[in-house]
This record gives structure tokens, C-alpha cells and sequence, in this order.
């Protein structure tokens, strides 16, 4: 027997990945179903020096991640739905202040409470918009276990990176389904480290100055340099400014250092794309009910392919147009009202083409329903 | 007034999840569980109404039914704490 | 009007485990309301989220199942603006004093005339057995797997420095005192706390190696004693029982009314 | 062995069904080799209701991991029974308990009602190996997997004091259909 | 001097609209730039026998006024972007049980802290987006106090009307300027009032079955039917429920009542858009620079029309594809990185003929930011 | 080093009111590190928000300037991932226990070493003067115009019932005593509270006709008195100013040291 | 009068500047039938700097609400000299106190230095009403409103204890530059 | 040790708001606002060099400059409450 494989859930191939990544704090509250991620991590996180705190809500969580993470530290925190919605005001912070951190969602049914034990992918449309203000934010999925493995080291590496937070979009079907996964060997995967900086003690040191390269070195609270860290729109000391050129400057900043580096950030999977007439695109345990579809007709002889989106945002608008351009139709499958289908639409000519294959019952979606959508297209002459 | 006497146990099989709380503590171990794990009152003639199994029943599942007019033997008994 | 009478029977058989305590906290509330003789309608319970916020489910009175650790900020906005309303509000122990702590410690300072009534297992039920604030030092839990660390609260305590005008706290085991206690908080006017030690076997009786549900009313039975007794003098590490504070000081509704009446408003007809 | 079984396990919350159903698909997938994906219903139904765990097995990727038919499908109590049994896949294979399960329906399977928790209690004594028996029983009807991998699996999930017991519960299992 | 003239901030006016259409509850938690909302109410409503309390904090405030709407009272909350991320979970239990309730967001500049004192809109993605999971919401601006007033009553009407959330999206140009407003005689504008159930005590009342015209009749908490309210998925009695019809009957109903409505819901003005050529689109404080320029381009004989939308969510999609329809070019004029440019390019056909006029940097947007972007439109050749 | 040499002096003047207290609590805290001779780089300083919370942009300490109440969640992330940091985290009234409320009474649980200065001016002064938790009963505010009906907490009770291991209370009068117990809170091991009287001139203190600065300070130095004093004794209605509770509790980061130990994982290298 | 006057009150904090500006944008507006907005900036920057008023009085409708370059320009502290007089409109007015400020740069417009705060303590003694004196001034240099309707917001706005104090300063003002 | 001879008060005039703080407080009635609000010292001859203007200025403004080496006396008086 290979030592590497697993047969594990998804919310426990997260943490193992997490902790490839070099997580060693994690805060969080427990949720639906999400709370698999803390358990593990506080059996685990001790276990190499780290360290695991139940904080007393999700506000708390994610402040606390942002605390650790100033120290130097890797940092994360998981939940679902409504913790979502209330670290929106924190997440917003770590956006402003430019902390590295992991969110993960794991994405139950509906809106409030809703459905907590079943599935959904009703959380993309706040992953980007959820905090106030302008800004952006780099959201990422997956569909099955080796995929939560690479994705979840992504994001600890985008979130080193571009210094933002990284959310992690899983559903509760990832989150919870069992299946084999095998461990990667320490350096099989790329890592990005906290960039320090470079500057000696006594040398006046800029926090929020990006280099060259755009990237911006931090240096640890407790280290040489002594600067400031605040949700006020601020210069590159940290300090409060209003001054409009450095509010402009700010805000662009945030924005453009993820969205124009949408190539750099964007993974994803392709399936029959070269000569598919229909392109389903799917994200997140929905991808795996496409694919069955798509490996089905394939057989069969059909030209159908898969796009599976492995980040949301930024929304890659340019690979999108590209893969579809050929397509007669497009079909999004998502398990929600159309949430990444809006985007689709912006990006595929003509809109007309894409059409939604859905489910919002809590039932995880079907090859059937899949299907249905196709024979509807198809009476209209595929 | 005198001692509450027994009418019948009505105990809701279908409420009833056999925990084993009345049985534990009845003062008379008038009840147990039977095969399919629901209460029953194996020892009827025993008991002496203190109806602490109708209170500690989780599930509503067990009702002592006397002969004097409930309601007042309950208000009487909630008074006293035990 | 019979118990019975005040339940959903079509809910029933409830969801909870077998032995679960918060059966028995239904039980003692429904017998508490039942001896008052309140009307249905005159009652609104208000819950969060957890095992225990489901008990809102089966009552026959005006309910409101809200979100976690918020029951009593809603429970204020009912009560502010309807006075005459009685507000019951059952809480678990996260509910209540983690995720919504400050809304517990804020609606006791205020003194508005609610009775919580907050179901401790010592444990989150509902996600599955995590640590509470309540769990204590050196239980375990799912996400305590090498013992806890966490100092817990002393619910009494902390409602009386917050400002709670009735702090009391009974048990599971000690059934009829306990309804007794809920009579009198729901009596009382101002906020009022009632904390019930109760038992989840499914999760903290089983994670803690104590048995199942009668063998851990037995550890009330044996932990706890009435305030001021002899056994506390002689065991300080006893858990005291009974009610703690009953004060009588302006309750907040009240107070605002005359706060209309200052600027010169009518108060509005009660029902 | 067949190219993909499906599987529902079914009972009530304390019966061990979605540890039997974990041990069976984690046995597959470490020691003989296979494909196996295990997901199951959570929350506060499970508590009070029926609970289920879905288990896939088969030699090949599986995208879609539920299972809508089962080819097998246990069910250890009567609310479990009437919940799910007309979800068999026809054909299929449709285990319950003779104790807690009157089946009061014909369904295009094989209906196979065996005496496994009373087999437990004579033998063992202990309710806690039911569900280890029962999969003993389950792997001999199906050959899915062979009781080692079970036991291999069984070595790195139970504390060493209870390991003999839950062997024994397995073979009995095995032999009950022999 | 005529009495009904005053001369006032919008947060008050707003407050006074609030007053005028029956607002009797108000919960908050202060927030520049929107506190004088809390302010004039703490003194106003128990004037008139109202109850105004400070709760401690944004989520407190949210949660209240939705308990105290159950009771049969028509309720508010204000506040500004941080305590709007904050509230967005129980602005979701809002959404769910259908809670009428009207909460103001007097926008301030930026994301997380920003810049509290200055003006911005960036929070209108949010206010659709915000809460997790799929929903629909109705959100409503204005750009000068007399609108603030009829639209503050258009949401305590809508709010009513579509037993759901509005959300009042004002900034802070417009909720600390004063200027001239004409207070409306009692019945000068119609009123909503809460629709109750015709059902008598003792027979089966469904609190969640809409009639046919769509409405749900509510019952008050403490009134002679007892029922259930929960932010599970629920059945008509107001019970949980996981049935997959019930659930997708719910979020469609959710859904659709508002989208469904979007011509009933919808406010606008509009200014000289019979035979522009250059339409501008804009909303809030905004709308009044562009306004500006509109008024004076036209003096000098220009074809400049300004569409001005006043209800943003649910977006009217048909309107400004109508509007813009023989627009050559189509300006959008807004405080942000383009929140609303996003569905006007959506509506708009070609896209490519929209642009954006924005600032974000705290600063008030000039008529010569417009007219700056003007400039380079007509270097393409306008 | 010199007390100067702590601050930021291009930042100055700062911008609080003048006779604003948050100025003397700055000064007493500077005077308090100074003597304690501790360096600027092993000194965390979380706030939140608010005039008091302004303070973090003034001291040359790794500073964080947070959000609304959460910088005690903050604070917390900081310290146990770096324990051998000193954390102290200045708060307004507001700040502390009306939104922060619940952050507050969980560090206080768990005994964190962290100090916690709550800057009580009875007021939000940042948003200008709204009533706070702290204001009293009977106080006016921009939104208490017919007099307050919400009663107070007290901070020290409710940090001593939250588990708070040292509590502590002071006034911008009594500035010696003031550095003082900074200076204690600070070397304490456990999570530790300061209240500090503080005066808003601006808001307050015009509010409620209490005239300028330095009259509200002889308010101070009229209504407290030493812990247990004979004044007290006599004046029921004195304010007390001393220290309240100095336990040797165990301290949360120490614990979660054994936790790693136990885990079998390695503690990581201090500073 | 002018078809539409831009002014901008500055100053520090306690020196009314924002009542003053409100009164007379009110005064216009409910008394004179004319158009005006007014604003101000907010926050923490209030605090410790320079505060500032804008108001536009018009006879039609005033769309964009900000003043960019102010026909009237009022300085009552230095640092408000020093930060705002260069948007002084060429030609407007720009009004300072002599006790406070010290101008120190020649601008394209009417540099009128006067000493209100002296004569406010010298007449009256009490610096409450220097903002209304100020008022007097402009009003009688600008001809914007006339006093009676500045004296008809006073009323509403004035404890009647104060309201006589504040008459006397504003036609102490008037009288200043009559 | 003997009493702390005074050398200055160095009052920074940019940064002192003339709270008053300072005046109302000393002892001596050694300082003053002057009229452009700024402290003072008029009677600099009555000073104790006891500090307490120095410790409750909110602006950090005013320094009282001994002739002992400052921190000794800062760290003596510091531990004397008041
Ligand atoms: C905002 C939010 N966070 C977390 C949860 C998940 N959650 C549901 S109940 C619960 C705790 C339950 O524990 P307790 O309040 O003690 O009640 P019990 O189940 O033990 O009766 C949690 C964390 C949630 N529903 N919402
Ligand atoms: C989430 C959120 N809600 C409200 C505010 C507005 N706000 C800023 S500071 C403050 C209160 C300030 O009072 P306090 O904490 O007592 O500090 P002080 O200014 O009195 O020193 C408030 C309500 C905010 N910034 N964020
Ligand atoms: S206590 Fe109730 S549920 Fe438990 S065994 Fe007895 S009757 Fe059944
Ligand atoms: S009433 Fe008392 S004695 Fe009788 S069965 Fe119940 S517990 Fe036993
Ligand atoms: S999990 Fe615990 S609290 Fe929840 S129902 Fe079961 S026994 Fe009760
Ligand atoms: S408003 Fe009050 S608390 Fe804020 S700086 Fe001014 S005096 Fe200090
Ligand atoms: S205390 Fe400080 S700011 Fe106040 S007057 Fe004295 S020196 Fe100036
Ligand atoms: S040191 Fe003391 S005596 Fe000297 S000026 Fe300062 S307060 Fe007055
Ligand atoms: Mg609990
Ligand atoms: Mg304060």
C-alpha cells in the first residue's frame, strides 16, 4: 500500500494541504459544513508547534487570523454561509490593510440558515461583494479532493503573493464526501513564502510600497521595523491619509494588483474543449455531476466538453471567451440562481448561447438535470 | 388531601426514544424498558405516583393518570422543590 | 389548559437524542407556563440556532427561531414594542454566551423584562461537540482532543455583574424546582436568567466518558447543592442551586414610557 | 467484481452506519486497490431520523458521487426501511435486520432479512459490533472486498482493546451467509 | 413663510419621510456619516409615541427591527458601510422570512474604515450581494432632499408591499448637505399600510402562502394566530422544511416577488433624454454633478440627457436599454469603480458605447470630472 | 529612553479636543513604559475605533489600528502566535463594551496576557456624543435628549465576573497612580484590566453641564476614593480607584504550550 | 442681488463657524425666498484642524453643492488662512480677523481685515456671539440677506435668555463696515 | 536626596491646545495662559518642580526641566501616589 494515499474527506484534504502550505494558526467557530476543517486542525496544528483557537464567533475568527498573520505567520480560518456574512467586515479590513490569509467557505443551502446539512454554491456573488466599498478579491473552488489539495496550496500562495486574502469557495458535497486522494511529497508543490523585507533596522521601511514586481515585503510585528497598520486609507508608512491622491492611488492599487494579474491567478480544467460544439462550465462538486455527463456523451460520440473553473474571481472573462468561441451553446451548471452565469454571459458573443443548468433545492445536482437542460437545448436544434 | 392513586401509565410509544431516564429513577423501579425499548410499567401496583418520571421524561412520552383530579395534584406537587 | 395543549404535537417525536436534557427543559417550561395559566397568545419565544433553539419548534405560542447567538436582540425589538408581550427566550450555552454574549450581557444591563433561560450542556450540540464557553477547564471536545484550556463563565456571575435582575439556576435532575424557578422568572419583571444544567449524552456525556443521560443527572444530583447550604461550606467545589438575585429595579419598557411621556407622546394602547 | 456498485447504508444514528460504510469504502480504496467514494446525510436529521451513507465502488474515476439506485441497499431499523426501500436499483440486493425491520413490501430485489443483531447479542453480547457484523455479512453476499482489507482497516481505527471483539463480530458476519 | 418649507439635512428628511409613512420603531447603533439619522429619531419618536433605541451594535439593531416589525410596526435602521457589512447576516433572516423593514446606508467613502467623513457609493454591489446565498433585494437612492423624502416613503410602501427589506442607499453629499425642502401634507403621498390577515382566530392561517395578487398577509406577534418564523427553509406555516419542492419554491418565490415586480418597484427622472445623443446615467448625490453639466451643455445647445436612476436593485434592465437605445454615447456617472456601469453595459447594446465617469477618492465628483470624460469621448468623435 | 522618544512626534499635535483625557491617559502610559524601561519593539498596541482608539498612530510600537470593538480578537491573533510580545490594546468605553463587548468578556475568560486600557469617557466622542453603556442613568446625549434610561455596567464587576485576572481603576487626575497601575497591568501575566475615568469636554462634559477639562477632572477627584477607604464607607456613592483582583491564574498562552507539548509537537523558538 | 454667491466659512472648531453658515443659508431660504445649500466637512479632521462651511445662495436651483472657488471667503484662524486662501474666486471677497490672522499673501481678491473678535470682547465681552457678529459684517458687505432675517432664525434657534446678546452682536456687525 | 532645583518649563507652543489643564492644577499658580491661549510660566520662581503639570498635559506640551538628572526624579516621583 502506497503510505501516500488517503481515503479522507475534503474539509481534512484542505487541512493537510493547508499545513503542506505552512499553516500554523488557525482560528474559527464552528459551522456546517465546515467545522470537519477545525477539528482536525486543532488535533493537527499542535502537533507541529502551531497553533488552533476556537474564538467566541466568526467576527473574532477572523480578526484574530489578520493579528497572527502581522506576526508572520500563515493563517486561516473556515466556515460557511452566515460566518461568512459576518466576517465581511473584517475580510474588508484584511482587503484595506493588504494581510495575507485563507477563508474557507464551505458553501451550504440557501440564503440565512437555509439548508445547513446540504449542498450549494450560493456564496460566489458575496465572495467578490460582500464587504462594503470598492475592492477586490481572489476566490477560488474545486471539485474533488486532489483539486482541494493543489487549490488550497494556491491560495496560501496567491495569498503570500498579492498580500489579500485568498477565499476558498468549497460545498458542503467536497467538503464532506470521502474518496482516495493522494498526499503530495514535501516540494512535489511550489510554495510561495512571506516576502520579507530586505531593509535594515533604522532604514526607513514602506509597507504599503509595492516593489518593481508589484509585490510589497512585509517585515513582522515584533521584528526591526516598527509601522502601522489601519483600515483608514492610508500612505506607504501606513499612517491615515485623505489626501485624494493617495486615496485614488490606494484604491487602485487593491484593485489592479488582482485584476490585472487575472493569468497569473487563474487556474482551471479542460475536458473535449478542442472540438465541442456544447461547453458545459462548471465549478466546485457541480464540475463532477458535468463531467459524468460530458465522459457519458463522449462515449456515445457527442461533442461535448467541460471548462471547469478552479478560481472565480477575478472572473477570467478572457478564457471564457476564448474556449467558448467556438461553441454553439454553453451551458453553466452551478448549484444557484445563475451566480457565475452572469459573468459567462458578459464574456461569451452572443450572450444568447449560454444557458443555465441548475439546482437550488439542496439536492445535489444531477447528471439528469444536466441532461434535461441539453435535451431543451437540443429541441431547439443542436 | 389523600395519596394520589394510580389510574393507568399512558406512556406514547411513539414518543417515547428509551432513554432509561424514568426507569433510573423511579423511586419504585416500576418501569423498564421492553425489547423494543419503550418504556413500560412492568410493576404498576408499586408505584406511588410522585409522577417524577412524567417530569423527567425528555420526550413528553410518559403521563402518570390518577384518580383525583389532576390538575390540582399537580399544582400542589409543583410547590414543593425537591 | 393541559401541557399537552401548549405543544405542536404534529412535530412530535421532537428531534433530539434520546436523553437529551433539553426534552426535560420543555417539560419544566411547559409545566411552568401551564401552572401560571398564561394564554398561548400572550406568549413569544424567541430562539437562536443550536439543539437547544429548537425547542421554539414545538411550542404552540408565537415563535421566532432566529440566528445564531441574536435571540435576544430580536427578543428586544418584540418586547420594546409590544410591552405587553411576555418573552421567553431558551438559549444553549454557545448561543447564549459565546457567539451572543454580548447581546446577553447588553439585554441584563438593560434590565428588559425577559426570561432566558439558558440550556447548558456544556457543548456545542448541533455542530457536534465542540467546546463552549461553558465546557470548563480539562474537558474533552472535537476540537479539544488534548483537553481544554479555556476558562469557562460562571453563568450566575456574570448575569449579576451585567445587571440581571433575577439570576437563578437549577437542573435536569431537580425537576420540580426547576419549573418552580422558571414560574418565578417568567413572574419576574425585568430580565431574568435562568440557568439549567443539562445533559447532552450524544456528544459531552460520551466525549467525557460519564455515561449516558440518567448517569449524568446523577453528577447534578451529586455536584450541586442549594445556596448557602452546609454541604457548599463544607465542598466549596459544589455547584450551587437556587436564585441567586431578585432585585427590583426599573425595567427598561417601563422606563421608556416615560420617556414618551416627557416628550409629550401618547403611549400607545396595550392590548 | 462488478464494474461499479452502488451502496446505501441506512439505520438510525447510533447503529454505527456510516463508520461500516467509511471502513468498507476506505478498505477498497487502501487495500484492494479500487475507486471508492463515501459521502452521507448530516445535521439535526440524522439525530432524531433516519440516517444514510452512500457508498461507491468501482474500478474507475466516479465523478458523480451519490448514489440515486443502489445495487445494495441496507436498511437497520423500520424508519430507515420505509424511508428508502424503493430506491433499489432492480435487481439489487436488499439487506435488513430481522429485529428491527418487518419489510412489508415486494420489491423487484433480493430481499435477504437476517438475524444480525440477534446473532451479535447471542455470540458477543455487545450491540457496539453490530454494524462490524454486518458488514461481514455484506462483503460474503457481494464480495466486494476481502475481510482482510476490512481488518487492515479495522487495525488502524479501533483501540487495540476492542480490535478481537470487532474481528470476531466480522467473521461471525461472514459466516452467517457462508 | 410658508410652514412646510424647511430648510434641513437629508438624514433628516429622511427621518421625517420615515415619520410620515408610519415608521414607529427605529434600532441603531451610530455610524458617521448617517448618525444623525439615530439623533433626530431619538428625540422624534417618542413624540409621537414611537420607541427609538440605541443597541449595541449594528447586528443588534438589525436583529431588533425585525422583532419588532413580527409585532406589527413599521421599522428602520441606518447606518453606514462597516455596520452594513455587519448586518448583512440578519439582513439575510430578513430576506428569508419576509420581514418588512427599511434600512438606510448613508455611504461613505471606501472599503473597510476608508475615509468615514468623506462621500463615496461604494456599497452598491453589496447591497445586492452581500448576504450569502441566492436572494433578491430592492434598493432605493435619491440625489436631493425632496427625493429623499418621496423614496423614503417608496421603501417603507415596497417594504410593505413585498413583505421584504429595502435598503435605502443614501451618501454622505446628500445625508449632511442642507437645502430647501417642502414638507408633503399628511395624504399628499400614499401610503402602504401592512396587509393582515383577513383570516379569523382558530382557522388555519398561512403566513407564508401568497395570495393571488402575490402579497402575504401577516398576522402580528401577541395577535390571535400563533405561528412559526424561522431562517431555515420553511413551509407555508412557517415550519422547516427540506422538502426539495418546498426549498425551490421558496428561493424562486424570493426571488421572483421582486424581479418579477421590477416595474412597480422601479423610480426614476429623467432630463431632456427625447433627443440625446449623449445620455448620462447616474444616481444619488452623483446625479446632481451630472445634472449639472446637463443643464448647462444644453444652454449651449448640446444633446446631453441625464437618466436618473433612483431604485437600483432590482436593476431596470429594460428601462435603460430603452433610455440608451438611440444614444450614441452613454456616460454613467458614479462615486465607485463602476458598480452600476457593469448592468448598463449589460442593458446597453453595443456595450461598447458606455462609459465611466467616476471618482473615488473621498472628493465630491465634479462637473468637470464629467466633463473631463466628455472631452474624451468626443476625441473619439462625438 | 526618554518619554518622547516613544512617540511619533510628526504626528503631533495629535488631534483630540484640547483638555481631552485620551491626551493624559497617552501621557501616563508613556511615563509607565518609560519607567519599565521596556523597548519599543517587543510592544504591540492593538486599538479599534474611536477618538481613544487614535492613540495606537501616536506611540512608536508596532501599532494596529483596527476595527469597531474587535481589537481585543486582534490583539488575541497577535499575542499567541507571538507570546513573547507585550500586547496592550487602549479602548474607548464604547468601543470596549458596547460593540466589543463579547470580545471583551472572552479574553478576560481566558486570561490572555493582554492589557486592556478602557478609556471610559461615558460617550461616543469619535461619532459625536451618543450615549454609550457607560454614560449612566440620567445622563444626556445627542441620543438620550430626554436623559438616559440605560443603566451602566460596571467595569470592574464585569471584568472580575469574565475572569479577568487583574482589574484595575484609575482617573486622568490621578495621573502617578494612573502610570502606576499601568505599569502593573502590564507586567501581569494573565489578561488585565485598566479602567480609566477619562473626560470629553466636548461632548460629555457639555452635554451634561459639567464645564471644561479641568472641572470635569475635580469631578474625578471629588467622587473616587482608594479602595476600601473610610470615604467610602461613609459615601456609599464614591467611586473606588486602586486594584481590584491580582490572581496568579493560569496564563492562555502558556497553556497552549503544554497543549503542543502533549500533542508531541515542538514549542517554536522565542525572539 | 448676484445670481448666485458661493461662500466658504472657515475657522477652528469652536468658533461657530458652521452655525453661522447655517443660519445664513437658512435665513435665506425661509425668509427670503431665495435657494441655498450648505455643507460642511466632518469627523476627527474637525477636531483638531481647520473646519469649513460651504453655502451657495441662488436664485434657481443649485445642482452641484461644493464650492470649488468661493466669491466669499471668511478666515477666522490662521491655519484656515493658510489652507484655504488661495481658492478665493479672482475678485471675491476675502474676509479675516485681525486678532487671529495674520495674512501674509497677496490674492487677486478684496482682502477686508477687520477686528471682530476685539470688538465682539471690547462691546459684549462674550466670545459666543463673535460667529453672529461676523454675520453682521457679511451680510452688510454682501447685501446676501437683510439682518431681519437672520434676526427670525435667531429666534428659533436662541434660548430666549441669549437672544438679545445675539441681536446686539449682529448690528454691532452691520454697523462695523456701515 | 534633596528638592529638585527648577532650570525651565519648555512649553511647546505648537502642540499645547490651552486646555488649562496645566494652570488649573499647579499648585503654585506658576502658569498662565498668554492671549494667544498658549501656557506660560508667569511666576516660574514659585515652582516645586513638581511635575504634575507635566504628567496631566493631554498634548504632551510642557516639560519641567530640573537640574537633578531628570530620570532619576521622574522614577522617585513615580512611585509616590497621589
Ligand atoms: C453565525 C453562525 N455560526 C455558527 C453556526 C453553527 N452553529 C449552529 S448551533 C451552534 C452551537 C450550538 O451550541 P449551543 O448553543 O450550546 O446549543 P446546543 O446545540 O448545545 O443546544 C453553532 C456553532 C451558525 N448556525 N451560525
Ligand atoms: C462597525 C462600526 N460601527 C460604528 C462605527 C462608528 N464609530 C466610530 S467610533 C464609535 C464610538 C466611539 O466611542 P468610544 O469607543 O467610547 O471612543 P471615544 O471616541 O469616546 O474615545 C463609533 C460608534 C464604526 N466605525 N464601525
Ligand atoms: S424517560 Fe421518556 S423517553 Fe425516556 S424511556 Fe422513559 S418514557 Fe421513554
Ligand atoms: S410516578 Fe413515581 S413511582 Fe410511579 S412510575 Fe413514575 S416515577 Fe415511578
Ligand atoms: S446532540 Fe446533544 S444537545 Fe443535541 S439533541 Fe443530541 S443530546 Fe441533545
Ligand atoms: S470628542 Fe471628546 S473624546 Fe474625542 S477628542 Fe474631543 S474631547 Fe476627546
Ligand atoms: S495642559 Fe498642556 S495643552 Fe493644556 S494648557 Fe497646559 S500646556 Fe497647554
Ligand atoms: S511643576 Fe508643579 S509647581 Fe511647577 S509649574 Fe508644574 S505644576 Fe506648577
Ligand atoms: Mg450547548
Ligand atoms: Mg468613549
Amino acid at each position: 500500500m502506497n503510505k501516500n494515499i488517503k481515503f479522507i474527506q475534503g474539509n481534512e484534504a484542505c487541512v493537510e494541504a493547508a499545513l503542506y502550505a505552512g499553516l500554523d494558526f488557525f482560528a474559527g467557530y464552528p459551522i456546517t459544513p465546515s467545522t470537519e476543517v477545525a477539528e482536525h486542525l486543532s488535533s493537527r496544528l499542535p502537533q507541529i508547534g502551531g497553533k488552533f483557537i476556537q474564538m467566541e464567533d466568526e467576527i473574532a475568527s477572523m480578526c484574530a487570523i489578520i493579528g497572527a498573520s502581522l506576526t508572520g505567520h500563515k493563517v486561516m480560518t473556515a466556515t460557511s454561509g452566515p460566518g461568512f456574512s459576518l466576517m465581511q467586515e473584517a475580510l474588508g479590513y484584511a482587503i484595506m490593510t493588504e494581510i495575507p490569509c485563507v477563508i474557507v467557505n464551505v458553501q451550504r443551502g440557501g440564503p440565512s440558515t437555509g439548508l445547513p446539512t446540504s449542498v450549494g454554491q450560493g456564496d460566489v456573488g458575496q465572495a467578490l461583494w460582500g464587504t462594503h466599498g470598492d475592492h477586490a478579491i481572489i476566490a477560488l473552488t474545486a471539485s474533488n479532493h486532489q483539486d482541494v489539495f493543489d487549490i488550497t496550496v494556491h491560495a496560501f500562495n496567491m495569498a503570500e503573493t498579492y498580500r489579500t486574502p485568498v477565499v476558498l469557495l468549497f460545498d458542503e458535497v467536497v467538503g464532506h464526501m470521502r474518496e482516495r486522494f493522494f498526499m503530495p511529497e514535501p516540494g512535489e508543490l511550489p510554495l510561495v513564502e512571506r516576502l520579507r523585507t530586505s531593509v535594515k533596522g533604522g532604514v526607513d521601511y514602506h509597507p504599503y510600497l509595492p516593489r518593481e514586481d508589484g509585490r510589497l515585503p512585509m517585515s513582522d510585528f515584533g521584528a526591526e521595523h516598527r509601522y502601522n497598520v489601519t483600515g483608514l486609507f492610508h500612505d506607504m508608512w501606513g499612517f491615515p491619509s485623505n489626501n485624494p491622491g493617495v486615496v485614488h492611488g490606494l484604491i487602485r492599487h487593491l484593485m489592479d494588483k488582482i485584476n490585472n494579474n487575472v493569468h497569473q491567478i487563474t487556474r482551471f480544467k479542460e475536458y473535449y474543449l478542442e472540438d465541442a460544439r456544447t461547453v458545459l462550465i462548471s465549478y466546485g462538486s457541480a464540475a463532477r455531476s458535468a463531467l459524468h455527463v460530458v465522459e457519458n456523451r463522449r462515449k456515445r460520440g457527442e461533442r461535448l466538453g467541460l471548462l471547469e473553473l478552479q478560481s472565480l474571481w477575478p472572473f477570467p472573462f478572457g478564457l471564457v471567451r476564448k474556449k467558448c468561441a467556438d461553441a454553439r451553446y454553453v451551458v453553466v451548471v452551478e448549484m444557484n440562481m445563475g451566480q457565475i452565469l452572469q459573468p459567462v454571459r458578459m464574456a461569451v458573443d452572443p450572450p444568447e448561447k449560454v444557458f443555465l443548468a441548475n439546482r437550488i433545492d439542496g439536492v445535489f445536482i444531477n447528471p439528469t438535470d444536466i441532461r434535461n437542460i441539453l435535451r431543451l437545448i437540443q429541441g431547439k436544434g443542436m | 388531601m389523600g395519596k394520589p392513586k394510580l389510574k393507568e401509565h399512558i406512556i406514547n410509544r411513539d414518543w417515547c426514544k428509551g432513554c432509561g431516564i424514568c426507569i433510573h429513577f423511579c423511586p419504585k423501579s416500576v418501569l423498564e424498558l421492553d425489547e423494543q425499548d419503550k418504556a413500560v410499567a412492568v410493576r404498576p401496583e408499586d408505584c406511588i405516583c410522585c409522577r417524577l418520571c412524567e417530569l423527567r421524561c425528555p420526550d413528553l412520552a410518559i403521563e402518570v393518570e390518577t384518580e383525583e383530579p389532576k390538575d390540582e395534584a399537580g399544582n400542589k406537587e409543583a410547590g414543593s422543590k425537591n | 389548559m393541559a401541557v399537552k395543549d401548549y405543544i405542536r404535537k404534529r412535530f412530535f417525536p421532537h428531534m433530539w437524542c434520546p436523553g437529551c436534557g433539553h426534552g426535560i427543559v420543555l417539560n419544566a417550561l411547559l409545566r411552568a407556563v401551564e401552572q401560571l395559566g398564561m394564554s398561548k397568545n400572550e406568549i413569544v419565544m424567541v430562539s437562536g440556532i443550536g439543539c437547544s433553539s429548537r425547542i421554539s419548534g414545538y411550542v404552540d405560542f408565537h415563535t421566532l427561531h432566529t440566528i445564531h447567538g441574536r435571540a435576544l436582540a430580536f427578543a428586544t425589538g418584540v418586547k420594546l414594542s409590544r410591552p405587553e408581550l411576555n418573552l421567553i427566550v431558551p438559549m444553549g450555552d454557545g448561543d447564549a454566551l459565546s457567539i451572543g454574549g454580548n447581546h446577553f450581557i447588553h439585554a441584563a444591563r438593560r434590565n428588559i423584562d425577559i426570561t432566558a433561560i439558558v440550556m447548558n450542556n456544556r457543548i456545542y450540540g448541533m455542530t457536534g461537540g465542540q467546546y463552549s464557553p461553558l465546557s470548563g477547564y480539562g474537558t474533552l471536545a472535537t476540537t479539544a482532543p488534548y483537553k481544554n484550556i479555556d476558562h469557562d463563565f460562571d453563568v450566575v456571575d456574570l448575569s449579576v455583574a451585567a445587571g440581571a435582575s433575577f439570576v437563578a439556576r437549577s437542573t435536569t435532575y431537580h425537576v420540580r424546582h426547576l419549573a418552580d424557578i422558571i414560574k418565578d422568572a417568567v413572574l419576574h419583571e425585568g430580565f431574568s436568567v435562568v440557568e439549567v444544567l443539562s445533559q447532552c449524552p450524544t456528544y459531552f456525556g460520551r466525549k467525557n466518558k460519564m455515561g449516558g443521560a440518567a448517569e449524568m443527572m446523577e453528577l447534578f444530583k451529586k455536584n450541586t447543592t442549594p445556596i448557602g447550604s452546609k454541604a457548599k461550606k463544607e465542598n466549596p467545589e459544589l455547584t450551587e442551586r437556587g436564585i441567586f438575585v431578585r432585585n427590583e429595579i426599573p425595567e427598561y419598557c417601563s422606563e421608556y414610557d416615560k420617556i414618551i411621556e416627557k416628550a409629550g407622546g401618547q403611549i400607545k394602547e396595550r392590548l | 467484481m462488478m464494474e461499479r456498485c452502488r451502496l446505501v447504508f441506512s439505520g438510525s444514528g447510533g447503529q454505527g452506519i456510516i463508520t461500516a460504510a467509511v471502513i468498507l469504502a476506505e478498505a477498497a480504496v487502501l487495500h484492494e486497490n479500487l475507486i471508492a467514494v463515501q459521502s452521507q446525510a448530516y445535521g439535526p436529521e440524522a439525530r432524531g431520523g433516519a440516517s444514510r451513507s452512500d457508498v461507491i465502488i468501482a474500478d474507475s474515476e466516479i465523478y458523480f458521487p451519490k448514489v440515486n439506485q443502489p445495487n445494495v441497499l441496507v436498511c437497520l431499523t423500520q424508519e430507515a426501511y420505509n424511508k428508502f426501500y424503493s430506491i433499489i436499483r432492480p435487481g439489487g440486493l436488499l439487506l435488513t435486520d430481522s429485529r428491527y425491520v418487518r419489510t412489508w413490501d415486494k420489491v423487484d430485489a433480493m430481499q435477504r432479512e437476517l438475524p444480525m443483531y440477534e446473532t451479535v447479542m447471542e455470540k458477543i453480547g455487545k450491540p457496539i459490533v453490530f454494524n462490524i457484523f454486518m458488514l461481514g455479512v455484506l462483503i460474503t453476499m457481494t464480495n466486494l472486498v476481502s475481510p482482510e482489507s476490512i481488518i487492515k482497516v479495522l487495525e488502524t481505527r479501533i483501540p487495540p482493546g476492542f480490535l478481537e471483539m470487532n474481528k470476531k463480530a466480522l467473521y461471525l458476519g461472514t459466516e452467517l451467509v457462508k
